[in-house]
C-alpha cells in the first residue's frame, strides 16, 4: 500500500503543479506587476521643487497631508508615451469630476516637462520635479505612469500601474477616490 | 501549378505508405532481442575476468545472475504475429492521410498567394525610393512657389507622406493648406488625422482644435463627428462617444459609405460599455449595398483570413471602379485602381485603368512633379 | 508557392502522425506485423515532411519573402545572410517547427537505426512518439502557424533583436532543442515499456544510445548557451539562473541521473521503476521548459512573446502527456518487479546516492524557479528567487556529488570493499589536500569555499585518472601492454573517465571565474592606463565603423604584460538603426590561465562627456568551463560509439566488419 | 492598442544608455564598495526582467545603486539598507527571499526532500541487503542448466551474438 501511494505521488505532484501553472495563465495576472508596499502606509516623506519655468507650485509630503480631502498623485514624464494617452483622461477627471490632481515629474528635464505641459495643458494643482528619480524610489514606483490615491489623512489607499485609459481603470480610480472620501 | 506540386506530395506519401505492404523479412521479437543482449553481457563477463577487472567469485556470481535472466527471457511467450492481416487498414490509412491533409489545408492554407522574394520585388523597392525622391522634389517645388503653392499640391504631398508613415511631415504639409481661408473640412480632417497619427493615436489639444474648427464649419458633417467621438473615447467616456455616432447615424436620410466606419467604431465602443452591436439594417432596413471602403474596412481586413481578405480587396476595387465612372478626372483614383488590378492579377483591367490615368497625367504640364510621380507609378504597373 | 508547400507538408505530417499514433501500437497488441512496421514508413515520412516545411520556412527567410508573416516579423532585408537563416528558428513559430523537426527526427532515428530493437517495443515507442508529435503539430497549425501569409506584403521586415545576432546564438537553439526534445524518445521508450509491462537489462541497453545522444546535445547546447551569454551579453557572466536557463538545466540534471540509473538497470536488472520514472520526468521537465518559455508565465530575459491562448494549449498538452504518463506509471510500475540485492557499500548504493543528489538538486532548481508563482497564488504576495538562493541551495548538493564521483568508479557491484578502496585512494586524498593547501597559500582573497572546491576538483581529477590507470594496469605492466589494455577497454569506460575529468575541469572553471574575478570600471580618455591582474591596459581611443546593418564605436586598447605589448583589444558598442537598439560587443584575450574581458560604452552622465565607460574584467580559469563541457560531450560521444550499444542488430554480412571494430 | 501601451510602459528601462554599474557611482573605499556590490547583487531591478540592480542599465536601478551607496557611507548596516528597499518595494526586490512562513518550504523544502530521499534509500538498501550476500549466488540447478543451454543455443547460427 505504502508503495502504491509512493508510486502515485509523481502524478499527484504533477496535477498540483499543473493547477498552479493554470492559475498562472489567468489573463488578468500580469507576471511583471509588482504590488505596492506603500498601500495603507502614510505618504512617504519628500519635498520636491516645482518644475522650472512653470507657475505650478512644487509638491511635498506636508502639502499632501494638509489638503484634507482625497487626492490623486500621478507620476509622469514627458518622455513617457503612455503618459500622453492618459493625460486627456486625467484632465477630464479634474475638470468634470472635480478630482484634485498632484503630479510628480519623474526623471525628466524641466524644459521638456514645461513644453509638454504647454502643449497638452496642465491639469495638475502641484507638480514636484523629481529629476533624479529619488522620490520615485520613495514611492516605490517601477515605471511611469503610476497613479496613487491618497486619502484625507495622507494615507496611500490605492495604486494604479500604467496609463489610466480604459473605462475599467477609471472606474477603479473613481471607486478608490470614493472609498477614500467615505473613510475620512 | 501549386496544386500539381501538392498533389505530387500527397501521391508520394500514399505510395510510400503502400510500399510497406510489400516489405518482407523476419521481424525481431522481444524474446530474441533480449537474448542477444543478455548473451553479450555474459560474454562480457568472460572478457572482464580475463582482464582481471573482476574476481573469479564476482564473475561467477554475475554469470549466475545473467543466466537466470536468460532463463527468464527464454520463458517469455512469443506471440504469433502475422504479416498478412490488416492490409485493408493500411490501404485505408494511406488514402485517408492526404484527404485529412487537404481538408486541413483548405482551412488554413493560402494557395492563391504567390511567394514574393524580395529580389523579385526590386521594382517595388525602387519605386519606394523613387517615391521619396519625387516627394522631395514636389516639396521643393511647392516651397519655392511664391504664392505658397497650390492647395492640391500640398494635400497630395501630405497624403503621400501619410502613406510613407512620415506623419510629422504630412502634418506640416496639411498645415500649409489649413491656414488658408479656402481650407475645407476634408483637408482639416486630414490634418487632424496626421497629427493624431504622429502621436501614436493620441488626440492632442492641437488636433482637437483642428477638429473643433472643422466641426464649426459644418456641425453635421460626419467627419468632425467621427473625430469628436474619438476625443470622447480618449477622455474615457466611450458611452458618450458611442451615443454621438449613433445619433448621427439616426439623422442620416439615406445610406452613405461612411456609415460602415461609424458602425464598426460604435460597435467597438458598445462592446466596452456593454451595448449590443448595431448594423446598417437597424437604420435602413432596405439598403444593403451602401458599403464603401473606409478605415473600418481596412481595420476589419486585418483580422480576415487570406481568402476573405482577397475577396474583400476585390470588392473594394469594384467599388472604386464604380465610383470612378462618376469621377473620371480623378488621377489618383485611376492610378490606385490600376495598381489594385495588377496586384489582383487582372492585367487587362489594370491596363484600361492605367490608360485613363496616363491620359490624365499627360494633360498635366511637363514640369509638374505630379505628372512625373504618376508616370513612374504607371511604368511600374506596365512591367 | 514555397510557403504553401511548407504549409501543406505540415498538414500532411499531422495526418501521417495521426496514423502513426494509432496503427503501430494497436498492431503491437494484436500481433499485426504490417501495422507495427508501418511506423517505419510513417516516421520517415514525418521527418521528411517536417524537413520540407522547415526548408520552406528557411527559404522564405533567405529570400526575404515578406508574404509570410513570420518572415516580416523576424527578418529584415538588410540582415546578414547567416542571421536570415538563423531567423528561421528565432521566433516562437519557427522554433516550434525546429522543435517538431527534432522530435520526429528522433522518431525516424529509432525507426531506421534501432535495428536491434524488437518490433513490438519499437512500434509502441514510435506510436507514443507520434502522440507527442500530433500534439505539437496541431499546436503549431492551430495556434502558431509559421506559414501565415500577409497580402499585400510589406516592403521590409521588422528585424530580429540584434542581441540575438550572434553565431553562438544561431547554433544554440538547435543544439538545446536537440537535447531536450531528444529526451522525448526516452520518454516514449519508457511509456512503451510501461504499456508492454516489461523493463529489463535489454530494454536499458536499447534505450541507452538515445539517452546518450540527447544528453550529449543538451550538454553541448547548455554549454554553448552559457558561452554565448559570456561572450555576447557583455556582463562577463556565464550563468544567470534565469527561468529559461533553468528550464534547460533541469532536464540536464535529471537526464544525468537517468544516464546513471539506467546503467544499474542494464547491469543489475534493478532500479527499474526508478529509471522509468526518471525517463518520464526528464522529458516532463523539457516540456515544462517549453511551456515556461512560450507562455510568459514567468518573467525572463529570453522568453518568446506572451500569449495566454498558446499557454493554455501547451498546458493542456503538458497535462495530457505528463499526468497521463505518470498515472500509467502509478498503475503499471508495481508490476515491473524489483531486481537484485546489494550492500550499503556498493556501486548500486553509490549510484543511488548520485541519483538522490541529482534529483534533489533538480528539485531545488524547480522549486526556486516556480516558487514565486506558488507564493503569488497562495498569498497574492510577490517574491523573487534569484542567484543568491540558487547558489546557497544548489551548491551544497553538488559538492558531495562531485566528491562521491571520485569514489564511485572504484566501487564494485553488489558489495564493495571500502578499506581496499581507501588504500587505493589514500594517495589521491593526500594530493587533493595538498592542492587545496597550495591554493590556500597562494590566494590573496576569496572565500574558503573556493579553496575547498579546488581541492574537490583535484580529488575527482586524480581519483578518476587513478581508476583509469588501475584498469589498464598502468605502471604495473610494461607500457605497451597497458596501452593494449587501454585499447581493449570498452569505449564506454573511456567515455566515463573523460566525462568525469571534464567535471573536474568544470569545477575548476566555475570556482576560478567566480572567486578570483577582478574588475575595473572607469571613465577613460585616450591615454588612460589601467592595471589589472598583472596586465597594463592602455586605452588609445575610439573609432567609428559601419557594419552591414549597424554603426559601431570601436575602442582600441593595448594590453601590456611586463612592459611588452601582447595584444590589442577592440570592444565595440553597436547601434542598430532599424531595430533601434544597441548592443555591446566585448573584446576578450583568452588564455588557459584566464580571460581579459573588455567592454566599452558611452557614459550615462553628461559630466563624463568626452570620456568612455570602460569595464575591464579578469576572469581566471574561465575557459576551463568550456573545456570541461567539451570533455563531457566527447566522453558522451565516446560512450555512444561503444560497440555494445549496437549488439543484436541484424546487419548484413558485408557491413558487419565495419560495425564491429577490433575486438 | 492595449498591448502597445503596455509595452511602452515597460520602456522606462530603455531611456538611459548606462551600462550596469557606472564608474562615477563607485565608492573610493574598497571595503564599502565591495559591500555595495554584494548588496546590489541581492536586489532586483524593478523594471527589468529578472536582473539585479548591479548589472541593470535601467534608470531606476542606477538611482537605487546611488541611494544604496549613500546609505553605506552614512554608516547603515546591510540589513538596514535591505530593509530600506523592502519598505518601498516589498519582498519582490530581494533576490534572496527572507526566511518567513511563506518561504519555509522554499528554504527547507530541498533539505526535507533530501532527508526523505535518504530515508527511502536507507529502507531500500536494508531491504535489498537483507538477502544473503556472501559473494556467491545459488548456482543453477541441473534442470535449469539444461534449459539454459537449450535457450542459449536456440538461435545459434541465425544471428551473430
Amino acid at each position: 500500500m505504502m508503495k502504491k501511494i509512493l508510486l502515485a505521488m509523481p502524478a499527484l505532484v504533477a496535477v498540483v503543479l499543473g493547477g498552479f501553472l493554470f492559475w498562472g495563465l489567468n489573463p488578468d495576472r500580469d507576471p511583471n506587476a509588482i504590488p505596492s508596499a506603500l498601500v495603507s502606509e502614510p505618504v512617504p516623506d519628500f519635498e520636491l521643487p516645482p518644475v522650472e519655468s512653470t507657475q505650478t507650485p512644487g509638491l511635498s509630503a506636508a502639502a499632501l497631508r494638509s489638503i484634507g480631502e482625497p487626492v490623486l498623485v500621478n507620476v509622469f514624464a514627458s518622455w513617457c508615451v503612455p503618459c500622453r494617452a492618459e493625460h486627456a483622461v486625467l484632465t477630464r477627471l479634474v475638470e468634470q469630476d472635480g478630482v484634485r490632481l498632484m503630479g510628480i515629474n519623474y526623471m525628466d528635464k524641466p524644459a521638456d516637462a514645461a513644453n509638454w505641459l504647454e502643449e497638452l495643458g496642465n491639469p495638475y494643482e502641484r507638480i514636484g520635479s523629481d529629476s533624479e528619480g529619488r522620490v520615485g524610489i520613495e514611492w516605490g514606483i517601477s515605471g511611469v505612469p503610476e497613479t496613487f490615491v491618497i486619502d484625507a489623512n495622507g494615507i496611500v489607499v490605492y495604486r494604479y500601474v500604467g496609463p489610466i485609459v480604459t473605462p475599467e481603470a477609471q472606474d477603479e480610480i473613481r471607486a478608490a477616490l470614493a472609498a477614500a472620501g467615505g473613510q475620512s | 501549378m501549386i496544386w500539381l506540386v501538392l498533389g505530387a506530395m500527397a501521391s508520394i506519401t500514399v505510395l510510400l505508405f503502400l510500399s510497406g505492404l510489400y516489405r518482407t523479412g523476419e521481424v525481431l521479437n522481444r524474446k530474441d532481442g533480449a537474448l542477444v543482449i543478455l548473451k553479450d553481457q555474459l560474454s562480457e563477463i568472460d572478457t572482464d575476468q580475463e582482464r582481471n577487472l573482476i574476481s573469479v567469485t564476482e564473475a561467477d556470481a554475475a554469470r549466475v545472475e545473467i543466466k537466470r535472466r536468460i532463463l527468464a527471457a527464454g520463458r517469455l511467450a512469443t506471440r504469433e504475429s502475422s504479416r498478412a492481416s490488416g492490409r485493408s487498414t493500411i490501404f485505408a490509412s494511406a488514402i485517408a492521410t492526404p484527404l485529412v491533409a487537404f481538408a486541413l489545408y483548405s482551412q488554413i492554407g493560402s494557395p492563391q498567394i504567390e511567394s514574393q522574394p524580395l529580389a523579385s520585388r526590386a521594382s517595388e523597392t525602387q519605386e519606394a525610393a523613387n517615391l521619396s525622391e519625387l516627394t522631395q522634389r514636389l516639396k521643393t517645388r511647392l516651397e519655392a512657389d511664391e504664392s505658397g503653392g497650390p492647395s492640391d499640391g500640398w494635400v497630395l504631398l501630405g497624403q503621400t507622406y501619410m502613406r510613407m508613415a512620415r506623419y510629422d511631415d504630412a502634418a506640416d504639409a496639411f498645415e500649409r493648406v489649413t491656414v488658408r481661408d479656402n481650407a475645407d473640412i476634408s483637408t482639416l480632417l486630414l490634418y487632424a488625422e496626421a497629427l493624431i497619427a504622429a502621436e501614436n493615436g493620441i488626440v492632442t489639444p492641437q488636433a482637437e482644435s483642428v477638429i473643433e474648427r472643422a466641426s464649426e464649419m459644418d456641425p453635421d458633417d460626419p467627419g468632425p463627428i467621427f473625430y469628436r467621438a474619438r476625443i470622447l473615447e480618449q477622455d474615457g467616456v466611450p458611452d458618450e462617444a458611442r451615443t454621438l455616432l449613433i445619433e448621427r447615424l439616426k439623422r442620416a436620410d439615406r445610406a452613405y459609405p461612411w456609415m460602415e466606419l461609424f458602425l464598426s467604431v460604435a460597435n467597438r465602443l458598445g462592446e466596452q460599455v456593454g451595448e449590443s452591436p448595431v448594423t446598417l439594417a437597424d437604420f435602413f432596413p432596405d439598403s444593403r449595398d451602401a458599403r464603401s471602403p473606409g478605415a473600418a474596412d481596412i481595420e476589419a481586413a486585418q483580422d480576415m483570413s487570406v481568402e476573405e481578405r482577397s475577396a474583400f480587396v476585390r470588392s473594394m476595387v469594384d467599388r472604386l471602379a464604380a465610383r470612378l465612372l462618376d469621377d473620371q478626372d480623378n488621377l489618383e483614383g485611376w492610378l490606385r485602381l490600376a495598381e489594385a488590378y495588377s496586384v489582383l492579377g487582372d492585367f487587362d483591367a489594370a491596363q484600361n485603368a492605367a490608360d485613363n490615368a496616363r491620359t490624365l497625367a499627360e494633360s498635366l504640364p511637363e514640369t509638374d512633379p505630379m505628372r512625373a510621380a504618376a508616370t513612374a507609378r504607371l511604368d511600374r504597373i506596365n512591367k | 508557392m514555397t510557403p504553401e508547400i511548407g504549409q501543406f507538408a505540415l498538414t500532411l505530417a499531422l495526418a501521417v502522425a495521426i496514423v502513426q499514433s494509432i496503427l503501430p501500437i494497436v498492431g503491437a497488441s494484436t500481433g499485426r506485423v504490417l501495422w507495427m512496421e508501418s511506423a517505419k514508413t510513417t516516421a520517415v515520412l514525418q521527418v521528411t515532411l517536417v524537413a520540407i516545411a522547415f526548408g520552406a520556412l528557411m527559404r522564405s527567410f533567405v529570400v526575404s519573402d515578406f508574404t509570410v508573416r513570420n518572415v516580416v516579423e523576424n527578418s529584415h532585408s538588410l540582415k546578414p545572410m547567416i542571421f536570415k537563416v538563423a531567423g528561421t528558428w528565432g521566433s516562437h513559430e519557427g522554433s516550434l517547427v525546429l522543435w517538431t523537426f527534432i522530435l520526429v527526427l528522433f522518431g525516424a532515428g529509432v525507426a531506421l537505426l534501432g535495428r536491434n530493437i524488437p518490433v513490438g517495443l519499437k512500434a509502441r515507442t514510435l506510436s507514443v512518439q507520434a502522440w507527442i508529435s500530433v500534439g505539437f503539430l496541431s499546436f503549431m497549425l492551430f495556434t502558431s502557424n509559421p506559414f501565415e501569409r500577409v497580402f499585400p506584403p510589406p516592403l521590409d521586415g521588422t528585424d530580429l533583436n540584434p542581441l540575438l545576432q550572434d553565431i553562438g546564438l544561431a547554433m544554440h537553439p538547435p543544439l538545446l532543442y536537440f537535447g531536450y526534445v531528444g529526451f522525448s524518445i526516452v520518454f516514449s521508450f519508457a511509456v512503451a515499456a510501461l504499456i508492454e509491462g516489461r523493463v529489463d537489462p535489454a530494454w536499458a541497453r536499447w534505450v541507452r544510445p538515445w539517452t546518450l545522444t540527447a544528453w550529449i546535445s543538451l550538454t553541448a547546447g547548455i554549454a554553448l548557451g552559457s558561452w554565448w551569454a559570456y561572450y555576447e551579453l557583455g556582463w562577463g557572466g556565464w550563468w544567470f539562473w534565469d527561468p529559461v536557463e533553468n528550464a534547460s538545466f533541469m532536464p540536464w540534471l535529471l537526464g544525468t541521473a537517468l544516464l546513471h540509473s539506467a546503467i544499474v538497470t542494464e547491469k543489475r536488472d534493478t532500479f527499474k521503476s526508478w529509471t522509468i520514472l526518471l525517463a518520464i520526468l526528464t522529458f516532463s521537465l523539457s516540456l515544462l521548459g517549453t511551456f515556461i518559455v512560450r507562455s510568459g508565465i514567468l518573467t525572463s530575459v529570453h522568453a518568446f512573446a506572451v500569449d495566454p491562448a498558446r499557454g493554455v494549449y501547451i498546458l493542456g498538452l503538458l497535462g495530457v502527456t505528463i499526468v497521463g504518463s505518470l498515472t500509467l506509471y502509478a498503475w503499471r510500475a508495481p508490476q515491473l518487479g524489483s531486481g537484485g540485492v546489494f550492500r550499503p557499500i556498493s556501486r548500486e548504493a553509490g549510484l543511488l546516492l548520485n541519483n538522490l543528489l541529482l534529483a534533489t538538486a533538480t528539485a531545488t532548481v524547480l522549486f526556486g524557479t516556480l516558487y514565486p508563482l506558488f507564493v503569488e497564488a497562495v498569498t497574492d504576495e510577490k517574491i523573487s528567487v534569484g542567484p543568491p538562493y540558487f547558489n546557497a541551495t544548489f551548491i551544497p548538493f553538488m559538492l558531495p556529488l562531485v566528491i562521491i564521483m571520485g569514489i564511485g568508479p572504484f566501487l564494485s557491484w553488489k558489495r564493495a570493499d571500502l578499506p581496499g578502496i581507501w588504500q587505493r585512494l589514500r594517495l589521491v586524498f593526500g594530493i587533493a589536500i595538498g592542492v587545496a593547501g597550495i591554493v590556500w597559500y597562494l590566494q590573496t582573497d576569496g572565500p574558503l569555499l573556493a579553496v575547498v572546491s579546488i581541492g574537490i576538483a583535484a580529488w575527482v581529477f586524480v581519483a578518476t585518472l587513478r581508476e583509469w590507470a588501475l584498469r589498464i594496469k598502468l605502471f604495473d605492466l610494461p607500457l605497451s601492454q597497458s596501452l593494449r589494455r587501454a585499447r581493449n577497454l570498452p569505449r564506454a569506460a573511456h567515455g566515463m573517465t573523460l566525462a568525469h575529468l571534464g567535471v573536474a575541469m568544470l569545477v575548476l572553471g566555475f570556482v576560478g571565474s567566480t572567486a578570483w574575478k577582478e574588475e575595473r570600471v572607469l571613465f577613460a580618455e585616450p591615454g588612460t592606463t589601467v592595471e589589472i591582474a598583472g596586465f597594463e591596459v592602455i586605452f588609445d581611443g575610439v573609432e567609428r565603423l559601419r557594419g552591414p546593418n549597424y554603426i559601431a564605436q570601436q575602442g582600441q586598447l593595448r594590453v601590456l604584460k611586463d612592459g611588452r605589448e601582447i595584444t590589442l583589444l577592440r570592444p565595440e558598442r553597436r547601434n542598430y538603426p532599424v531595430a533601434g537598439t544597441s548592443t555591446t560587443e566585448s573584446a576578450i584575450r583568452s588564455t588557459l590561465r584566464g580571460d581579459l574581458y573588455v567592454t566599452i560604452s558611452e557614459p550615462a552622465t553628461e559630466k563624463a562627456s568626452g570620456q568612455w565607460n570602460l569595464r575591464i574584467l579578469y576572469e581566471p580559469l574561465v575557459n576551463w568551463i568550456w573545456i570541461g563541457a567539451t570533455m563531457l560531450v566527447l566522453g558522451g560521444s565516446l560512450s555512444l560509439s561503444d560497440r555494445r550499444l549496437r549488439v543484436g542488430a541484424p546487419s548484413p554480412k558485408s557491413r558487419s566488419s565495419a560495425l564491429q571494430p577490433a575486438e | 492598442m492595449k498591448s502597445w501601451l503596455y509595452s511602452l510602459v515597460l520602456m522606462l528601462a530603455a531611456t538611459t544608455a548606462a551600462w550596469a554599474v557606472e564608474p562615477d557611482e563607485l565608492l573610493d573605499d574598497p571595503v564599502l564598495e565591495s559591500r555595495a556590490r554584494e548588496l546590489s547583487k541581492q536586489l532586483r531591478c524593478v523594471v527589468c526582467q529578472n536582473q539585479d540592480i548591479d548589472s541593470s542599465n535601467a534608470g531606476v536601478a542606477r538611482t537605487m545603486r546611488t541611494l544604496l551607496r549613500e546609505r553605506l557611507i552614512a554608516g547603515e548596516t546591510n540589513d538596514e539598507i535591505i530593509a530600506f528597499f523592502v519598505d518601498r518595494y516589498g519582498d519582490f526586490v530581494l533576490f534572496r527571499p527572507r526566511l518567513k512562513p511563506a518561504t519555509y518550504l522554499l528554504w527547507f523544502g530541498p533539505a526535507v526532500l533530501f532527508a526523505v530521499g535518504i530515508g527511502v534509500v536507507f529502507v531500500t538498501i536494508r531491504c535489498r541487503s537483507r538477502a544473503v550476500l556472501d559473494g556467491t549466488a545459488d548456482p543453477l540447478s541441473p534442470d535449469e542448466e539444461r534449459e539454459f543451454e537449450a535457450i542459449f543455443h536456440e538461435n545459434e547460427g541465425r544471428r551473430d551474438p
